[in-house]
């Protein structure tokens, strides 16, 4: 049952509000920030030891946790030579006043079939590769989304925290037994599991005739509706999610395509780079 | 556990695709309003053997009273599987994509239904797929909004959905779950023609920039076909046509 | 937890309740019915074309559907050569203004555990039959009954609506590996699913002194209290439910048990000659 | 697990049942009242080995506002089985049929309870299943209806319940498991026979129009039986016979 | 989520909470009992026929029943060479008007987890000897513990039970077919469960500055915090768990653990002797 | 399924444990306030590699209005494990684990809070253990106690916890998971050290009553010394020190 929001995430003053409004119609946002400005991220990596591959990610001040762990478990009867995938979200209680502890609602549950989907069919991880006993065993990648503290787009510092928590994920080592036992050597890796491709989301706010990305909670609380759009580091689109109560003109969504497309390419490159230069660094 | 066959050929030698449509070709849609007695709205919408109930209750006061909003009626919307209504038996506990599709359907709806007009009120709209062969979420959408009509409620404009795809590198109109199963993209559009709104989009799959475009406008000449019938479906009550002919 | 329910199905006006219990006291029914008399039914079969079997029914205004599904499960471990059963019931939110959403309440368990009580111990369906690999390998009878619109009397809507789709109901194709795997072949059936004995309902309700069958929301929101009966083709009981808060003389519950006797085997017939007239006309 | 032996022959040679009872024998029964210190009425009932605690609370206000009644009191009842009570640990997660039976006694009670007398307010019934070899549902009624009456809430009559079956073609009264499990039928009743009023009937299995009038006859002359042990054991407390003594 | 109770389980009358206070002080209790003094108590093993091992405990007004049942299941991977336990807890709502239906609350779970690592540690149960086909097949002990009513020191009258109950469990007989098949022969014994270790709790009330043994509820209604002591039969501890919402001195720590290996002691020996007696003359 | 080695030896040949450290010597602890924006009190703690967050909500207005008490605020507790924090990983739903150390956190706190100061509100403390290597229960005490610092909530003293184990026959002080699975026993206690008042502590395992005697005041001890570290880091908003240095 989905029922039309009665307590927001956040309320912002009406005061503020309708400044907000007025300077973005100027192309200016509260924040200072321009309307195609992400805010400043940060991405640390390794951040969760007993995982095969995490990443801490503070986006403005909206913090998430990506956690990937590789676990062996049974294929599904129609793909018999892959791996599987599975991706869930939690916005857990620390990260605003308005949640409570409980099953994932539906934004959670929508955050992170969201991934899943910019994630799946682009083949952003070569499942055919996560095969262990043919038909029988093969690796689960559990992918958890860790939402700590809420200020706004949840969807695009969820996304930043899985490329990155995916680009340094290892693939456990294993013993496969004759009888096809397999044992899990605790803390050895094999090796990388790889990204055939980078994938990552825009998410782009529409406030009156205005586009703007990576809105944060205060406009998020004003905004008409939100458009997220997944990219991949080839240049197409892996996913599409209009979400929110408002809707979008054709002009407007073709124009929301553009702007993602070009900001995606970017952010790609931006958290790719910081991942890479942290795992230089470390370890 | 179905065989898992060869994934078959969708788009044939002559362009046709494997059920014998155009590329841009809707399947048989048929549309119902009016056939429960109990509820305010309802209405029975086919596209092709996708079957999608929708009853509309209220406006009515809230089961929940923490739910009611001062100004304005709230949606309350389920999306809701029947277990008969898929290949494989489903369980009637409300998946995760039920959870989603509820939402993404709702907010579809949102634009067009004048909640202004009931304060305090909720507006319950129950969906349940009863036959599922692909675009179930589209169908829903459209068959939502009949209901709404059909109980009067005031809206703007009536949304109608339809979802397209890529099926063997070809851009096409209403995917069947074959097409959405073995096809490259499926991409889930609702719209309110006459405002020039798209209330849903959602894309599953990967499209090139061109592409995506492309599918846009196939979805939108689908839209507006639907929403003719729809019109045309609230004035007879019923109609089963070839929405396209 | 059984709860007395504060808020009934339905309110019949006090005005309205007392012209019905006088008009009943004389043998005439709102509906203008006979006491003896069930309303107009009609049956579509095949309603469903994913399932196996199928039927929607509209007895007066109520409306029910019911899905037959046969998938390969396990046996029970006390009952490794037969075949399973399972009957559910979903009251769905669309029927009734005071249906919710959520797992099926005290009222719609108890129709479907009525339902599968009257075949099970008759062995209206050969379980025996359904056997694919012995002690391993079995067919899983799903019976689901979805009700759409709620008018009064779902027991026998859903008993009618269980015998059409039981009466309609194939035998998936499959293709038993030499290790025992089995593959269903879409689509492609074996052969009819068949009856070893055709079982309806009849509930009759109780009001004042005076017996009715099939009852209307109407008639139900003021009857003393309910009892289902199961009637097979051969005239014997296969099952009872007194249902609801009254109470009956024993006098009562043995002029109800040669009413539902009578009613039944003529609802039997209607049921299975609708059905087959369908299968004869239709695929 | 339990081994599933040869389905045991039931009437004997002789006539008797496996369990040496004749077939309108009840099992020795024991009846207690007050066995709790907390509960404003309780009652342990024994049918041979099947045991059953009740206890009641009320009438007091109910837990939830919303399911008050202006103008009688709710009753409120849960039939549940301990994990250990059956032969495989019963999960305590309420089943189906937990849920159906609770309904069912709560409706066999419904007609003598004078609920009038206590707007607004609720009775609860928790049954507790301790240990059961057939018959739980019916021995319950007997306890919940003992455990009301300890409670001082006013009613019409006590409601005394009993199974009769059908095993090797032969109805006999007070069926335990194995008679349950092996036989043809198991038809549980209960009744209030001061006011010659049947508040509860089911038939799980297939009886002819003779086999039923014949199986109710008997039900009805233990319920008598019962119900007389019912009123001793409220006037002495504590009750332990074989009750047709 | 752990919330402070707003509805205690009793609610004592101010001025009997203070003569309570004021007699305690001077180590005289309500009931008459010293502070060191446990209730009366009655155990009936063989309560429930059903069960492989049970007793029915009363102490003072606090009724509990301990059933402990043998099913067969897998061993936990990391230990495929011993059999498993399984200790559950409910406090059913015949035992308080402030019980209400439905899963476990966080009492319920405490006292089932207190119990259970008051066992498991020490070994009580030999689960070593609990396999029936190695690595494949053990034994899983169930014991639940089943509050009827509640009069105060819950724990206690549960670990009580639940020591009567394991004296006299006994192990199902059973055959392994050649392929591993395990049938179980319903009501037939191979022997005794025995226990390596006997096992009791003692729990302490510490009210201002007083230490008592075995709170009734009334005394449990005003206490400050309560700990509980599992001792084994060789005099160590096997467990504690200060559980309430104050707190205690170190000093006073030191104390109860005094007093609980004392008064353990002597129960573990009255349990055990009241139970043989009952298994000598019964059965 | 993580592979079961031998059991390690955990105590060495110059009596160090396995890990290098001596018996009496606590892990590098790192504590952190005000690591979150929302939050009105929060804290990062970190023993060794076990990482906990806690975040503290209110004094607020109750999110369920039975919930309050007239004379004092209630504390709402979770405890809860992120799924990626164990080795195997941990289902979201809260485990019974999970609700015992809920409660026996919760009671760890309530005697230092001053809650009457409060009255019919609630304080939410949210505990997300990130990483679990042993101890994260008494690390989430001290986590919770920083951030009801942090959030301002008035306190008679900060709580510190840490665990004690027995391994290979010694008490050693705040054991890490492999320390805990192979030992003997685990001994979790948590303390408000300046009010002499011992607020948690549990036993999972067997001591002699002098071994448990040695436990305790190790485990004080060490909670002095974490005692010092909290003080400091609400001064200094952040500390990373060996605190025992």
């Amino acid at each position: 049952m989905s029922v039309t929001p009665s307590s927001p995430d956040y309320i912002l003053p009406k005061l503020k509000a309708e400044t907000l409004a007025s300077l973005v119609k100027k192309g200016v946002r509260l924040s200072g920030r321009a309307l195609d400005e992400f805010r400043d991220f940060s991405v640390k990596v390794g951040y969760i030891p007993n995982a095969d591959g995490s990443a801490f990610v503070k986006l403005g001040n909206t913090q998430v946790v990506a956690g990937v762990k590789l676990e062996v478990g049974t294929p599904y009867p129609d793909t018999p030579n892959e791996g599987t995938l599975v991706v869930s979200a939690e916005f857990v209680p620390t990260a605003s006043p308005v949640f409570e502890p409980g099953p994932p609602d539906e934004n959670a549950i929508e955050l992170a079939r969201v991934i899943d989907r910019s994630l799946r069919e682009i083949r952003a991880i070569d499942l055919s590769k996560l095969v262990l006993v043919p038909g029988k065993k093969v690796w689960v990648v559990w992918i958890d989304i860790y939402v700590l503290d809420h200020d706004g787009n949840l969807v695009d510092a969820s996304a930043i925290a899985v490329l990155a928590a995916l680009l340094t994920t290892k693939i456990p080592k294993v013993v496969v037994s004759p009888e096809g036992g397999i044992t899990v050597k605790k803390g050895e890796y094999e090796g990388e599991l790889g990204l055939s491709r980078r994938v990552i989301t825009v998410t782009i706010g529409k406030l009156g005739d205005v586009l703007l990305v990576d809105p944060d909670l205060e406009e998020e609380s004003v905004l008409d509706t939100k458009i997220v759009v997944a990219v991949s580091d080839d240049g197409r689109i892996s996913g599409i999610q209009k979400s929110g109560m408002g809707a979008l003109t054709y002009e407007e969504v073709l124009k929301a395509m553009d702007l993602a497309l070009r900001k995606g390419g970017e952010l790609i490159e931006l958290v790719s780079s910081a991942t890479l230069k942290q795992l230089k660094e470390g370890s | 556990m179905v065989s898992t066959s060869e994934r078959p050929r969708l788009i044939m030698e002559d362009g046709r695709r494997y059920n014998g449509r155009a590329y841009d070709e809707l399947r048989p849609i048929r549309m119902q309003v009016g056939v429960l007695n109990n509820a305010n709205g309802s209405a029975l919408v086919e596209y092709g053997r996708t079957k999608v109930l929708a009853a509309v209750y209220g406006p009515r006061e809230p089961q929940l009273k923490h739910v009611s909003i001062p100004y304005r009626a709230v949606l309350r919307c389920r999306y809701h599987m029947a277990p008969f209504s898929t290949h494989d038996r489903k369980s009637p506990a409300p998946s995760r994509r039920e959870v989603e599709l509820s939402k993404v359907i709702r907010e579809s709806l949102e634009p067009v239904v004048v909640s202004e007009m009931f304060p305090r009120t909720s507006i319950d709209i129950f969906i349940e797929v009863l036959n599922a062969d692909g675009g179930t979420r589209t169908a829903s959408v459209t068959a939502a909004s009949l209901a709404l009509a059909d109980a009067g409620i005031p809206m703007k404009d009536l949304v109608a959905g339809v979802a397209v795809g890529k099926v063997d590198g070809v851009i096409v109109l209403d995917i069947d779950e074959v097409e959405d199963m073995y096809g490259e993209a499926d991409m889930p559009v609702a719209a309110a023609p006459s405002l020039n709104l798209i209330t849903l989009l959602q894309l599953n799959g990967v499209l090139t920039p061109d592409e995506f475009k492309k599918s846009l406008d196939l979805a939108l000449s689908g839209i507006r076909r639907i929403h003719e019938g729809m019109k045309e479906t609230l004035r007879r009550r019923y109609l089963e046509v070839k929405v396209e002919e």
